[in-house]
């Protein structure tokens, strides 16, 4: 999208850097595991949201905890995309890319993450190496960036770094640092104090070190480069906070008044955990992790049964061994939040990589008519403040409410408004009052399915919760007439909740050629998408869910008003034009398969499971194929 | 005005409890089953305690003997298969005010749940745990448990369960950080009682095997236990179970046992000749998760707010 | 059905009784726990069929093991429709009941087992018992029953059974079953042949006794009835032999060629193992008890991994714990079969009671997409040719092949034809030759697929089986292209196997104003209503299916051909007419929700969680009132 | 014609394996990592053995230890997080020409798969497993692990691990029908290799704890084990682990131990003061489970066929 750079750049020396103004810009920087560039890019990107820009930081893991230097599928980074609006994905190509050595760079192009023109700067180092070997691999590299064009700009990093410090291998990435601070023309002031807090636990002399070396890569970029980045401030006056949609979560919880997360470690589920382990008992939370996800569960529902709603994080794998408690928990009426932070599948599938592949497990996941509310979180911000609504239908409506994230937002860094937690966030204290005479523990609303429950230290309220058939006193009933009752009061409580929701919002005009459906992750990159066909003159309108169970109303109508429905998922769907696909035995996306059951429109999918972020450039060639077919 | 109070119980402080109410629904076990005989007890034990039945709370799993929540008058969880411990747990981590009895059988412990056996004991959280060994699986109709005797003719082997049977004693007291370990019949009971009443009182994971009788399917395992005391091993000391020496008159076989002593325990648990009843270790000062997990319960909503609003500071850009 | 013989049957004794002809009966004999009635139910019903009826029994579970005496919620007893044609299903209300008390009649009249005119044949010593309360209870029952105008016939059957025997509790049933072969003309001598073949391990004596109380029963409904039933002779010339569905299943496991079966015990699956626990060892076959559900599963895809397909058998709760295991034999392709027994969910539910609650959860329960086949059985006969299929499927898709039964087939017995057990339903020896070289582990077929698999022990073969995303190598890969590959090659294969299915039967007109779709064990009980209703003059047709997943082939054009299309099902619906249900709201029975994003027909169903199994007559009654509407 | 035969082998009796024939993909565990350790000697024992690379499975958990099979040039099974056993019971059940070896970590066996673990040790099945305690989980960063030393700082702990560690070799002394447990540490190459290949031969579950470096989470920790000879208790015994004296020697702690005595083993395995290493006990005479399970394996067809027609006669009209 910043096509206008293409080109410009070259690395002869001239007095005057150009300044080149553009929108937005996606910089990745790369290197082995364990050489800092994702500190670097951190505190770039916080130095950026600082200056203004919108931010979206998404970090390049590795497969491996340590994978071997300079191997092909060990690239560890960050890829920081900035703008002067608000960012909301990570973008397509990068724009600027620095690396630490070429073979790391061999991923990132499988994955299609630079185009012709992507600005490369490589350290050079590698091309006088000792190793013949490794000499003659940085040559080929170098010739098959330029073969595809990439503009490299090989630069002597290391040997600029040994002039400041003798283990330049620790210091290279704050080097860079302030190259970027220079190319991007940002306030030195910012990232050398960015750099103060986050060396603040560590000697004085360790914090002046890298402070020399942001300095001196700044001054190198100064006499070594020839153009420079203008991407102007994003106008924005609220307070901001950045932190991925993990950390988002973990304070979510907290806000949330939630006490008690039971989980057992599973990626990328477990660092909502880390947050909490280091915070949770500051707000007299307790963080248990379990012996397995089954008993973490458990944990959660015992303590929601003696009181408070409690939680429980985990992953697909972990979600399927959750599967009986669901059950239990939407059988006998348990308030519960269940974060289900997805990852690739099936199985064990790709665990640092992202899917939307868990969605209908989470609805239909447990034997049984087992209905539960099930919410998305499209943002990192709606990360935290869904917990909080989850915490509150939880309680309202007796149920387990699910709520699902994923990868791309468990990892995505990025600025938003900062919440004003408020005390009605938080449930009351447990209620020990005496129980209401003869009012049984499950005494349905007939209408609503709603009834309260009695919590042990109530005098009166003693019952027994079973996942047995049960009547509204907690008896186990195998009669006929127990179990339709209790069964459509569980099932009507979710009518119950949709009575209270709004249709959604369409993005664009509430008619047209196409309307783009989404749930979760997705919902920046696929408005931006849209946004820009629209631009264009496209007649496509998106509409984005949040509410997967119930789902939100209206939507028959507002497809009706549509020529053709796309689901835009990145989870598993056949493709008709594949071999022996027929529209009758074609495997949908997930939440087409939903929406084509609820609504009968022939809502079509476009999906990958490529397990990476969605990329609005993608969704945007599929609206042009498809407006232009 | 927030979190809990551990004085509510004084609004109410003139009741006195009967063993009425203690009593839930019509106990459903067959005729001559040893649940029976454990329900009387813990009602009589709740009863002795004056346990206020609004804090007091049965767990189980599933199987004949997980119906014990049902029988009871107070709060119950009659949850899933193999899984009474873990939310057994998750109640006493944050209410340590409530009094915690687990109802689980040699099936839901032993087998499905033995995963959970070994880390609740390792928690050692404050609860009196009864395990029902009937040797077989109940509910389901007679299929080989992990205890059921070899030879012994189950559903599921009909020509004789194959494999050496568990020793769950045994095996708990392997369990890293086991507080208490008892064993005891449900036909003696004087001795049940007793058994059950220590293991209430141990702060700490209180567990109890109860050899039980099932005269629906194993009814000749425990009549012949039943029939000829000489096949019981008493273990006496005064820091074991306190017994009325009437009582133990009819053990022929009796032994001093120091509980403190783990390895001694061992020694007698892994016995083949003799069905020990009686207190085999207990240790008051092992580590209690349910002291750490309630840990700054009540903190106030005020508080909370604080915390969250400085860690967004962090955050702030 | 029988509305022949209403009001036709009178107490007083006449020379000679009139006989009735009646083209099905259905036939109840109720008790308190432990009195045998199923024992006498069991040996009418085996005689019937040798008599040349067709045959349905199915027994009357009490919920606890032992439930007090004459309690209201502990009727144990049996229930056997006979016919003069092949019989499907347990019908609807009972022509002709025997109680040994009147207390357990009142569960039964619950759950509308009586209609007006049933005759009761009622042990009638509890009026003069000693205790007065007993007395009461008694009188009252009976006043009840009148008034609900059941034909009550009071009988002193214990009186009469102690002229024979000084222990009548335990002899009632032998006399009682005399008595029913009197009353429906069976040659006596077939149910003493029978009494001797089930007591053939006891003592003489006992088998003396019990033939002894049999002829008595025969002479005293002589002298004391004045009615007997004709039920004409089921024109069959086969060899049949009579199980209920889960002895096929066990028989059908040994007659497929499997070897081992792993499994925990869980109601009502069980009982295939206790078959198996008996015979397996005999074909050379391994039953495991694992310690839980997810050891029993894993052990059967060990088994599976080292060569031959394993099964494994379970319900619900167990269903939930395997979810993990599914889906990593679904991503690593291992052949496996999972047979669900379907109980009333969700959660532990109504562990004894019938529900087609798991169709959802079979599809959709494991995180991520995670294609198997799954299957259904509609009769018991099927539960033992399935097994068969569903290991060749396994097999030669290499793929998880779920097939799913349920209670009412579990506990239902049945004539079917002799099954001729072939050699080629069998698998071959495991093969331990060479690996052709250069054939990857995942050599996906990319149109179909489809791929064979090394089995350890096979040199050259050696590959490492894993659930991460791997390659046709089966090397653990995380990129975007070898993810969808795998995906899209998992996926391919139900579309292949698709391709090898024809389009269903259908029962009736090839078009018409409705057709009734159901699936799994209702296929008998909506044919009888769909051909009564037909016989009638109705347009109604029905359409039963084997493959959920994939779907049979054609239902799109054959839903084009009717003018409404309902699914039948035992599990949970909202009723449009329910409060707060809309149609966009409305939560659809399983098959319905299937069919409809599927085929985007819009499929209505028709359903309920009684936890019984389907009765012709309401089935008849709801096509009726749609069709009238 | 039918089922298996044992005598498969003999196509090929000229074969001999080089280490080359167990080698897989790449190791790709952190530099130093003691997994690397494991790996070279199971692939030496492999060697010495002669085990036909098609005739040995290695089964293995989720974590980075049980990437362990991937490095194998044999068949391997890289399952499900914390079910290894069940796997691994389902091949050697059937399976009893196969070797299998298990791979599992300190998190894959004694926390998620520790109701396997218990359930193994008393199937007793012909297997070399290999537990890599590292104290910690490793593949998912740093949480803690049921070994996890208390007071350690974690991820999930950060203000220190709070509940004991447990011990997983007084556990499975503890467990019903244990064989063979022993213990050994990943940088001492002469006792590993001798304590698994002692391990391989055993006729039964072989349970070896290994002590393993994960220099990259719990480094501290091992390194003063490392370092410090002192701390380690070497278990020698003509029937225990045979090794050349010089490896011996730089442990000056050492204790004569008879691996048949349980409750002495137990006390063993109970010191807190030294981590002993070598055989703690081994018992050949107990039942396995693997001989049962594969009974009358070859049946033929056509038996099988006479059984199912018997049989069906019995259920016929
Ligand atoms: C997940 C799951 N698996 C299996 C069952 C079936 N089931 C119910 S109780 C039981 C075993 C009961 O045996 P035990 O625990 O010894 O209790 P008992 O009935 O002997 O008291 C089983 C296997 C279930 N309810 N849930
Ligand atoms: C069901 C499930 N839960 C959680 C995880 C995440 N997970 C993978 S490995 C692991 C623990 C690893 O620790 P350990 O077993 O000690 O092995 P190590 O990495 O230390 O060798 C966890 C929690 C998973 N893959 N599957
Ligand atoms: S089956 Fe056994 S354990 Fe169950 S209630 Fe009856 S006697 Fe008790
Ligand atoms: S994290 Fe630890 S256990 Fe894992 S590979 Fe690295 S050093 Fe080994
Ligand atoms: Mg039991
Ligand atoms: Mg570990």
């Amino acid at each position: 999208m910043s096509d206008e750079t293409q080109g410009m750049v070259s690395t002869e020396h001239v007095a005057e850097p150009r300044i080149i103004p553009v929108s937005e810009h996606v910089v990745e920087i790369v290197s082995d595991s364990g050489q800092g560039a994702q500190k670097c890019g951190q505190i770039f990107s916080t130095t950026s949201a600082k200056m203004g820009n919108g931010v979206w930081t998404v970090e390049i893991i590795p497969a491996e905890i340590k994978p071997p230097a300079r191997s092909r599928a060990g690239a560890s980074g960050i890829r920081i995309r900035i703008g002067s609006t608000y960012v909301t994905n990570m973008g397509d190509e990068a724009d600027l890319v620095v690396a630490f050595n070429e073979q790391v760079l061999y991923g990132r192009l499988e994955q299609g993450a630079f185009r012709e023109g992507t600005i490369l700067i490589l350290e050079n180092k590698w091309a006088n190496d000792s190793i013949p070997e490794i000499r003659e691999q940085y040559a080929a590299a170098v010739a098959e960036l330029k073969e595809q064009r990439l503009n490299v700009i090989e630069l002597p990093l290391e040997e600029e770094c040994l002039k400041h410090t003798p283990n330049p291998q620790l210091g290279k990435n704050m080097f860079v640092l302030g190259m970027l601070t220079w190319i991007y023309m940002r306030d030195l002031d910012k990232p050398l104090a960015e750099v103060a807090h986050t060396f603040r636990k560590k000697a004085q002399k360790i914090i002046d070190l890298n402070q020399k070396l942001v300095r001196a890569g700044y001054a190198y970029a100064e006499k070594a480069l020839n153009f420079r980045f203008r991407v102007d401030r994003w106008p924005n006056e609220q307070p901001l906070v950045v932190m991925n949609g993990n950390e988002a979560l973990a304070l979510g919880v907290m806000a949330a008044g939630i006490e008690t997360v039971a989980m057992y470690p599973i990626t990328p589920a477990t660092s909502v955990s880390h947050t909490l382990g280091d915070l949770f008992h500051k707000v007299g939370g307790f963080l248990h992790q379990a012996e397995d996800e089954i008993a973490a569960i458990g944990f959660a529902i015992g303590a929601s049964y003696a009181g408070k709603t409690a939680c429980t994080v985990t992953s697909g794998p972990g979600l399927a061994l959750k599967t009986e408690f669901i059950g239990l928990a939407s059988m006998a009426e348990i308030p519960l939040v269940i974060i289900v932070v997805q990852r690739g599948g099936p199985s064990t599938g790709l665990p640092t990589k992202v899917e939307q592949g868990d969605l209908l497990a989470a609805l239909y996941g447990a034997p049984g008519d087992s209905p539960k509310v099930v919410l998305a979180a499209a943002t990192i911000e709606e990360c935290f403040h869904m917990v909080v609504t989850a915490r509150q239908l939880a309680e309202r409506f007796r149920t387990p409410v699910m709520l699902l994230t994923d990868t791309n937002l468990a990892t995505g860094v990025q600025p938003f408004p900062r919440p004003k937690v408020a005390g009605e966030w938080m449930p009351p204290p447990i209620d020990q009052s005496p129980w209401k005479k003869n009012l049984d523990p499950f005494a349905w609303d007939p209408e609503t399915g709603l009834s309260s429950r009695p919590v042990p230290g109530q005098p009166g309220g003693e019952y027994v919760l079973t996942g047995l058939g049960h009547t509204r006193k907690s008896h186990v009933a195998y009669d006929p007439d127990s179990n339709q009752l209790g069964m459509d009061m569980r099932s009507r409580k979710l009518a119950a909740l949709q009575a209270t929701l709004k249709p959604p919002r369409i993005n664009g005009d509430p008619e047209g050629d196409l309307l783009v459906v989404g749930w979760g992750s997705t919902l920046g990159a696929i408005e931006e998408a849209v946004n820009r066909a629209r631009g264009e003159g496209m007649n496509v309108s998106s509409l984005h869910l949040r509410f997967l169970s119930p789902l939100e109303p209206g939507l028959t109508e507002i497809f009706s008003r549509f020529k053709d429905v796309l689901t835009v998922e990145i989870n598993y769907s056949d493709k008709l034009e594949d071999p022996l696909i027929t529209p009758e035995n074609r495997r949908y996306a997930q939440l087409a398969e939903v929406l084509r059951m609820t609504t009968l429109v022939d809502v079509d999918c476009w999906s990958n499971v490529f397990g990476q972020p969605l990329r609005p450039g993608l969704v945007y060639e599929e609206i042009l194929r498809r407006l232009s077919a | 005005m927030f979190g809990l109070k551990t004085d509510w119980t004084l609004d109410i402080p003139d009741r006195y409890f009967t063993l009425d109410d203690y009593e839930g629904n019509i106990a459903r076990w067959c005729p001559g089953c040893g649940d029976h005989a454990v329900l009387t007890a813990v009602q009589r034990i709740c009863r002795d305690e004056q346990l206020p039945p609004e804090k007091t709370v049965a767990v189980s799993g599933i199987g004949c003997s997980s119906r014990f929540p049902h029988y009871m008058g107070t709060y119950g969880f009659h949850g899933l298969h193999g899984r009474a411990f873990p939310v057994a747990c998750g109640i006493k981590a944050r209410r340590p005010d409530l009094h915690v009895f687990v109802a689980t059988g040699d099936g839901d412990c032993c087998s499905i749940g033995s995963a959970h056996w070994i880390h609740a004991v390792r928690y050692n959280m404050d609860m009196t745990v009864m395990l029902f060994d009937n040797f077989i699986y109940g509910l389901t109709k007679k299929q080989t448990s992990p205890t059921t005797y070899r030879g012994f003719s189950t559903n599921t082997h009909p020509r004789g369960a194959w494999l050496p049977p568990m020793n769950p004693t045994a095996a708990t007291l392997g369990f890293t950080n086991v507080s208490f370990m008892a064993q005891t019949v449900d036909w003696n009971p004087a001795h049940l009682h007793a058994t059950l009443l220590a293991a209430f009182r141990h702060k700490g994971f209180s567990f109890v095997r109860i050899i039980q009788r099932c005269p629906t399917y194993t009814g000749a395992l425990c009549d012949a236990l039943q029939r000829d005391p000489s096949q019981i091993l008493l273990l006496e000391h005064e820091r074991g179970i306190r017994l009325d020496p009437q009582v133990g008159r009819i053990y022929p076989n009796k032994m001093e046992h120091d509980p403190s002593d783990l390895v001694e325990a061992q020694r007698i648990a892994a016995r083949d000749d003799l069905m020990p009843i009686g207190l085999l270790f207990q240790d008051t000062s092992r580590l209690r998760y349910d002291q750490y997990s309630s840990e700054g319960m009540n903190t106030p909503v005020e508080s909370k707010i604080r915390v969250i609003e400085q860690e967004l500071d962090h955050y702030a850009i």
